[in-house]
């Protein structure tokens, strides 16, 4: 399986929360710990391992938060 | 490592002033996408309409106009006369362009003008605060038919995609919808479509793209994507309802 | 040069192509089809576009798109159709986008007739439409003055980024006479501006929303600063006369040329008539007006409605002298009965 | 001031009044007048009458208007009812005396009574009673000479079909021999 | 009689209901759509009239049809959709067809914003659309007055059978206070000139078309002696403080209101300060103006726009007295901000 | 001897200001009849456009409106729903109806405004002097396309019956045409049906009637019956589009 | 055959020719010795006997110029 | 001139800022006062800031806006910044001071801190923040006493649901209930 990773450009963050519903690996979650500059919530990687860099995630994110690499 | 995915050169790097979860902001990726890919970005010029995606000459970065609402078509028309070598296209709303725009629209096409619109049908005005577009569903609840659409009083919903397949002058006329992967991956297809059917210069060309408005479908976004599904589908069909070639 | 007879309305229209105008977008309406035909044959023989739109609105949207565009560009119309395009001219005018529309007047209000009409001076010069705005107004007179104020018009345009509309009664259009053609215009204003495509720049943008209220205010001081430099620089009025005339005619257009006719006939008489005819309506000339106020002793506006540009006369002699009216409605009045009416008041107030 | 002369064209709609106006419009300017021609319309939008008026003059024009022109061209009946009366002192009426069913009442001017839709039945050319009524009033009294008239003939059909100029000279020919005839 | 707390929007369509309007035919429009919803939900439970028209051109021939079919009838807009009506807006005030159009105006031109403005005085007083013709316009300045203005729009409105206007900034139309709810109108105008189907009558026609100009004159007289009328009849403004005061301000809607605060302030700086706040603007009472010029050393215009009302001031005051200008943009001045301005002027003029 | 054929009582006793051959005089006959027919004269309220028959309320004999170019349709939907148990009608050319009016005309279909719609069909704007209209034919010369209609500059002829017969609320769509005496009585048993479709509430009708404009065809009145079905009938088939039971 | 006649509001014929060319009897024509108000040579009933009263002359007659009676 | 009162409410747009606004016009028309509530709308469509002015009067009001507050009454911290130096001298701040992360710069005015988003998350009742700093607010210092709002609240939420309604109650007492502990 294609190991890939996302990087979040977390103040633009919406946490609308697609990427998570669309994400085939669910390794996304939202940080309930920190509030970005919106008021939002942001989306993290829970489980790097698991990313395939599918990129499907950025597809779906309206807010062009996501940035997806590949090996 | 490599980048697969990033904000495209078509794009500018502004921040989005639309509702969380709401699928304008993949449209407009999806066509700044699209004029990378065809590397027409500096022959582009956009016309945006009144409507949420009012503020989308922020958001492109090439050129742009901001239109009297609906009448983006009529703009896009002399624009694409004069200067027939760029590649105009209208971004317009179902208020925009089914209702106030609709003489426009239809007469645009009709004359085959060598434009492309994409059509963001999300049911109902939601700029102005959700109010009924002509593209409501019968039943659907909004401020101005706040007891439900019913086709006795509010009629019926438009089907512009189907509208204006009849005309002659329409030479690509295609639905899509970006509730899912598959979908939003069909819609780019279907941008990059009409974009190559204008550079062939075969005629008006138009996407349909079923969008969300989960502020005024009172829904959260991901619930929104399932509403369009099950209620939007029915009514509006997805698939290509007229391809010249 | 030769001279050559033509229509008002063709000489108008010719005027716009030798001033460069390469896109027309109009819908039919009496009295100013003529215009839109003349341009539905020219355009395509010097590659030019003509485009009938499918209504007003679509073609004043249209002169939007191609002023945008960087092209020189006219639309034409009459009464209900220059009213539906009251929005783009306010779109035009927040967007400082330079072309020429032109109002072949018809009688009103409501459907009315396709009788002569100066009854939409009111809403050329206030702006019929919403918001702060103005356009530079001109009103020809004979068939030369379509075409030598057409071009005139167009520079105007493109020099001040504002909409010029031209305005005439529907008889100046169907006029006859010789003029003398001109040269085509050969320098052009540049239109850095344009949204033409951004090969090797940054993108332009060509906006007319600003929700943040500070940004809206600048932008009104931006257009007010800019029709203040216009009221310095556009007045225009021709004057017969007036040097030592005791009533002076101010009349416009047609109007203005037929009123001439009057004063002459009038000083024959024995009346000491004079005449300013404004050329431009907005800025109105109101210096010329201010300074015949000095030495006449009354003001008569002659005017094919019901009396609009007498507003205009009153603000600029701020009540130093009595301005009185005349006006028909659908007729241009003819040059005997305005100087009988010139003659009656000169009676009753004891001149002869 | 210039000599100026208004001529006032008139008739129904189709009748060619207009077409009369210009001819003597472009036949002014190329003996080089000032000349100003403009068309009236009536309530009407077809069938109604029509008429126009031409200004000729040494100078400038300021008016190409008029109440009282000095000569009246009257094609019908309704156009000799209407304008009669607006003549100048010292006028001119000229009539279509085929179609005009009566005299004008006026003393103090000088009539014409041209039958031009009979000549023109006559030479097989019904549509070309204006011009054959053009020919005879410019001989007769026009403001432009018959023989300058002529020599801008083809300038002023510019752009027709030679047959059609030359159908319409005829006409216009037939007048003036007519007229000739006549007086 | 209890009060009620009311948002303004919410009191003049309620207004519109208790006056008998039973068709509302409008697009939606900030900051105007809040009437629209409120039609939207009461009409059908009225046995009224709600259509959400197709566009703006639509929505005001609705209301030719339905004014024309003999019923009280409204539509309600802002700015570009204002600018869009002007041809319908020409087309009634020639059928005299009773309506009452409602502008919670927008700041312009162009798409502007949605900040409060008075960029649409001309439009409204000047006849925005074609042809000689005016509309009674009125401008409330509170919640009740929204109510009671509305109420009294509509009987205007079928009186002198004539579009009524009501203008607003969009602030007024958010405003909540408390007001006394009238009670329904139960007397009507007969109509027997309506459309409605010609049982027992000779046929009605309703028609703009006057393509004799005679006609078409009698027409425009017939209008013009009924504004005449309206203008002897309907001026209407509040007074504050006017009687002795060195400086008047004229302001009118919210703004007027606002601007009463700032009298009493100037006042309390010992400035003879006080307001004129017109209720119509056409007819403009020019008569409180005129007698006020008598006394006053000088007129102050208050505008949330870049100078429009301050010309009927003048023409009111044939150049008696100065009037200046105080304007902003996008913005309802604070009552500080307006009374500063007063004070500058009475120190600068030496009144203090 | 008993008279078979008179002016109808929804006719006034006026002359039709209408060029000699040009069958908008038959059309109003037409109209007139039915109404005489169905008895509900003294119910109806015609709405007459801008165009040749703008002065058509001097012809029928019972209420009529004169509308803004384009928007009868929008005048008659106040006037149905205020005045329910009326008759109304709009009579509209192909520049009122299809150029400048197109919005108020889809609009009023797609609402399914129990309204009825009489269409005439003359390929051009008869009264401002025969400039092209949305209608015109190609190859087809008018004063605005002097050089004959070509797709690639004034674009396809827009063919109202099926376009609007897409819409939900029609419920009765049809084209007819009157250049002889057979297709006269087809438009007349249309017109009649069209009426009936509104007295039934089933919706929006629309009678699109093919009709000839000798005077800017420049041709004879005979010529110009002949032309209509030469030139006409192949764009523009007659039928029924659409028919709701 | 049915016997029928017809009868002309002269004054209003505007000599358009299509009760002419749409008569199946032949029956009627221009009336080349008159002319009406309007100008026009207005349409006659030739042969009177022929006529069949089948109405199609008023039926195509644009001008309500006709109306016909039949036994 | 009678005492006149006006108070700003600020925040981000969904914080109910505006309904605060409103629950205090409809108080103090309850207790018979003059009253007006105005909305502001910043320049943002969505998001964005949203603030409302209340005045309270015993007379006819005539600006329902003003420049100077006599209370300012702020939910966030970018309101702080924006209208701190507005309120009048010896006027009132009204400080959310959950998140809000500074206190006020000025010294001739009176401020009070109240955690109301805190307090909110611990009654388990998130979005109930603006009716305790409405509870809170008016125990501490409001234009309205907490008795006489407290008479008017079921028409203040009239139409709403009951639960909907009792949950705004609690939330509001718990306010009061905090001011009354903290103050
Ligand atoms: C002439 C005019 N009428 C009305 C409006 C108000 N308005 C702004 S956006 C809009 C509708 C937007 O709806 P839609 O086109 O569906 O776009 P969405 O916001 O749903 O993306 C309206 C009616 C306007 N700006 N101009
Ligand atoms: C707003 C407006 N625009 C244009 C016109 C001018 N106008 C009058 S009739 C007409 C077109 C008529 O054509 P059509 O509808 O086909 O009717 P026809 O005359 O052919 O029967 C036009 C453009 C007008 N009166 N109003
Ligand atoms: S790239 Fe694919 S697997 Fe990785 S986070 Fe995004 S959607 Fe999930
Ligand atoms: S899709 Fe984008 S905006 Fe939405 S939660 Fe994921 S990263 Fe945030
Ligand atoms: S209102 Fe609807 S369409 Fe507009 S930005 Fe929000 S979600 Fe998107
Ligand atoms: S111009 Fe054409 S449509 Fe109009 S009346 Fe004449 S023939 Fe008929
Ligand atoms: S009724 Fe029939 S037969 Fe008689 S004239 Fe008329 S068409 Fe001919
Ligand atoms: S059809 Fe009518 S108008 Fe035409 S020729 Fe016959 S009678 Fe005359
Ligand atoms: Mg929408
Ligand atoms: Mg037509």
């Amino acid at each position: 399986m294609a190991k890939g990773t996302v990087h979040f450009v977390e103040d633009r963050c919406k946490a609308c929360g697609l990427c998570i519903e669309f994400c085939p690996r669910d390794v996304l979650e939202f940080d309930n710990e920190s509030i970005n500059i919106l008021g939002y919530h942001p989306v993290v990687l829970t489980k790097p391992e698991s990313c395939t860099g599918c990129a499907i995630c950025g597809l779906m994110c309206p807010d062009l938060v996501i940035t997806v690499e590949k090996e | 490592m490599k980048t697969v995915f990033q904000k495209p050169k078509s794009l500018q790097d502004n921040k989005f002033h639309y509702c969380p979860g709401c699928t304008h902001g993949i449209i407009h990726r999806l066509i700044a996408e699209c004029l990378d890919e065809m590397d027409i970005r500096e022959k582009t010029i956009g016309i945006c309409p009144v409507g949420c995606s009012v503020l989308a000459y922020d958001y492109f970065n090439f050129d742009t106009l901001e239109a009297a609402h609906g009448r983006a078509p009529a703009i896009g028309t002399a624009i694409k006369r004069l200067l027939p070598d760029r590649f105009v296209f209208t971004y317009q709303g179902d208020g925009d362009l089914a209702s106030i725009g609709m003489g426009e629209i239809v007469h645009a096409s009709l004359r085959g003008e060598k434009i492309t619109t994409f059509f963001i049908n999300n049911t109902l005005y939601g700029m102005t605060g959700g109010q009924m577009a002509p593209t409501t569903l019968l039943g659907q609840v909004a401020t101005t038919c706040p007891y439900g659409r019913k086709a006795e009083w509010e009629g019926y919903p438009a089907h512009m995609a189907e509208l204006l397949a009849g005309n002659e002058g329409a030479a690509y006329i295609c639905r899509t919808a970006v509730n899912s992967p598959a979908n939003v991956m069909k819609t780019k297809k279907a941008i990059k479509k009409a974009l190559e059917v204008q550079q062939r210069g075969l005629g008006f060309s138009m996407v349909e793209i079923l969008s969300t408005c989960p502020t005024n479908w009172g829904l959260n976004p991901v619930e929104a994507m399932k509403w369009m599904e099950d209620k939007m589908f029915p009514t509006y069909p997805l698939g290509e309802f007229k391809c010249v070639e | 040069m030769d001279r050559v007879l033509m229509k008002g309305n063709e000489a108008l229209a010719e005027g716009a192509i030798l001033a460069g105008c390469r896109g027309f977008f109009g819908y039919p309406i009496t009295p100013s089809s003529e215009i839109a035909e003349y341009m539905a044959r020219k355009m395509p023989t010097i590659g030019g576009v003509f485009v009938q739109a499918e209504s007003e609105l679509a073609a004043i949207n249209m002169v939007y798109g191609g002023s945008s565009a960087g092209f020189r560009v006219m639309t034409a119309s009459s009464g209900p159709g220059i009213s539906l395009k009251q929005e783009g001219i306010s779109f035009l005018s927040e967007g400082e986008l330079p072309c020429v529309v032109v109002n072949v007047s018809r009688g009103g209000p409501g459907l009315g007739g396709i009788q002569p009409s100066q009854a939409d001076y009111f809403q050329a010069t206030r702006g019929g439409g919403h918001g702060d705005y103005h356009t530079i107004v001109v009103a020809p007179s004979g068939v030369q003055e379509m075409m030598d104020l057409t071009m005139q018009a167009f520079y105007w345009a493109d020099y001040h980024r504002i909409p010029v509309m031209i305005m005439l009664e529907g008889t100046l259009g169907n006029l006859m006479e010789p003029i003398t053609v001109r040269e085509p215009v050969t320098e052009f204003v540049d239109k850095p501006w344009a949204t033409n495509g951004c090969k090797d720049r940054a993108p332009n943008v060509m906006n007319t929303l600003h929700l943040d209220s500070d940004f809206l205010e600048k932008r009104n001081h931006h257009l007010q600063a800019k029709y203040e430099k216009i009221q310095q620089e556009c007045k225009r009025a021709e004057t017969f006369m007036i040097e030592d005339a005791d009533i002076v005619i101010v009349a416009f257009g047609l109007m203005g040329r037929i009123a001439k006719k009057s004063v002459s006939e009038a000083r024959k008489q024995g009346v000491k008539a004079g005449l300013i005819r404004p050329i431009t309506l907005w800025p109105f000339p109101d210096d010329v007006i201010k300074s015949a106020a000095q030495t006449a002793k009354r003001f008569l506006s002659v005017e094919i409605n019901m009396g609009q540009m007498i507003e205009d006369i009153k603000l600029a002699i701020e009540g130093r002298v009595p301005v009185e009216f005349y006006g028909r409605i659908g007729i241009s009045p003819n040059p005997e009965e305005i100087s009988r009416q010139i003659i009656n008041i000169a009676a009753r107030e004891g001149w002869i | 001031m210039a000599v100026e002369q208004q001529i006032l064209f008139a008739g129904f709609g189709g009748q060619g009044v207009l077409a009369m106006g210009q001819f003597l419009a472009y036949a002014a300017m190329g003996i080089g007048k000032e000349v100003t021609w403009v068309p009236s319309y009536g309530a009407e939008m077809r069938g109604g009458t029509a008429n126009c008026q031409v200004t000729i003059s040494d100078e400038e024009i300021s008016s190409p208007l008029t109440e009282n022109p000095g000569s009246i061209v009257v094609m019908n009946r309704p156009s000799l009812d209407k304008f009669e009366n607006k003549v100048k002192s010292n006028g001119t009426i000229v009539i279509n005396s085929s179609l005009v069913d009566r005299v004008p009442e006026r003393e103090d001017v000088t009539v014409y009574q041209i039958p031009a839709n009979s000549i023109a039945e006559a030479m097989g050319n019904v549509r070309g009673a204006n011009m054959i009524m053009l020919g005879a009033y410019l001989h007769m009294t026009g403001p432009v000479k018959v023989e300058e008239a002529l020599e801008h003939f083809d300038a002023i059909f510019k752009g027709k079909k030679p047959a059609v100029i030359e159908r319409n000279r005829q006409a216009f020919m037939t007048g003036v021999e007519w007229a000739r005839n006549n007086q």
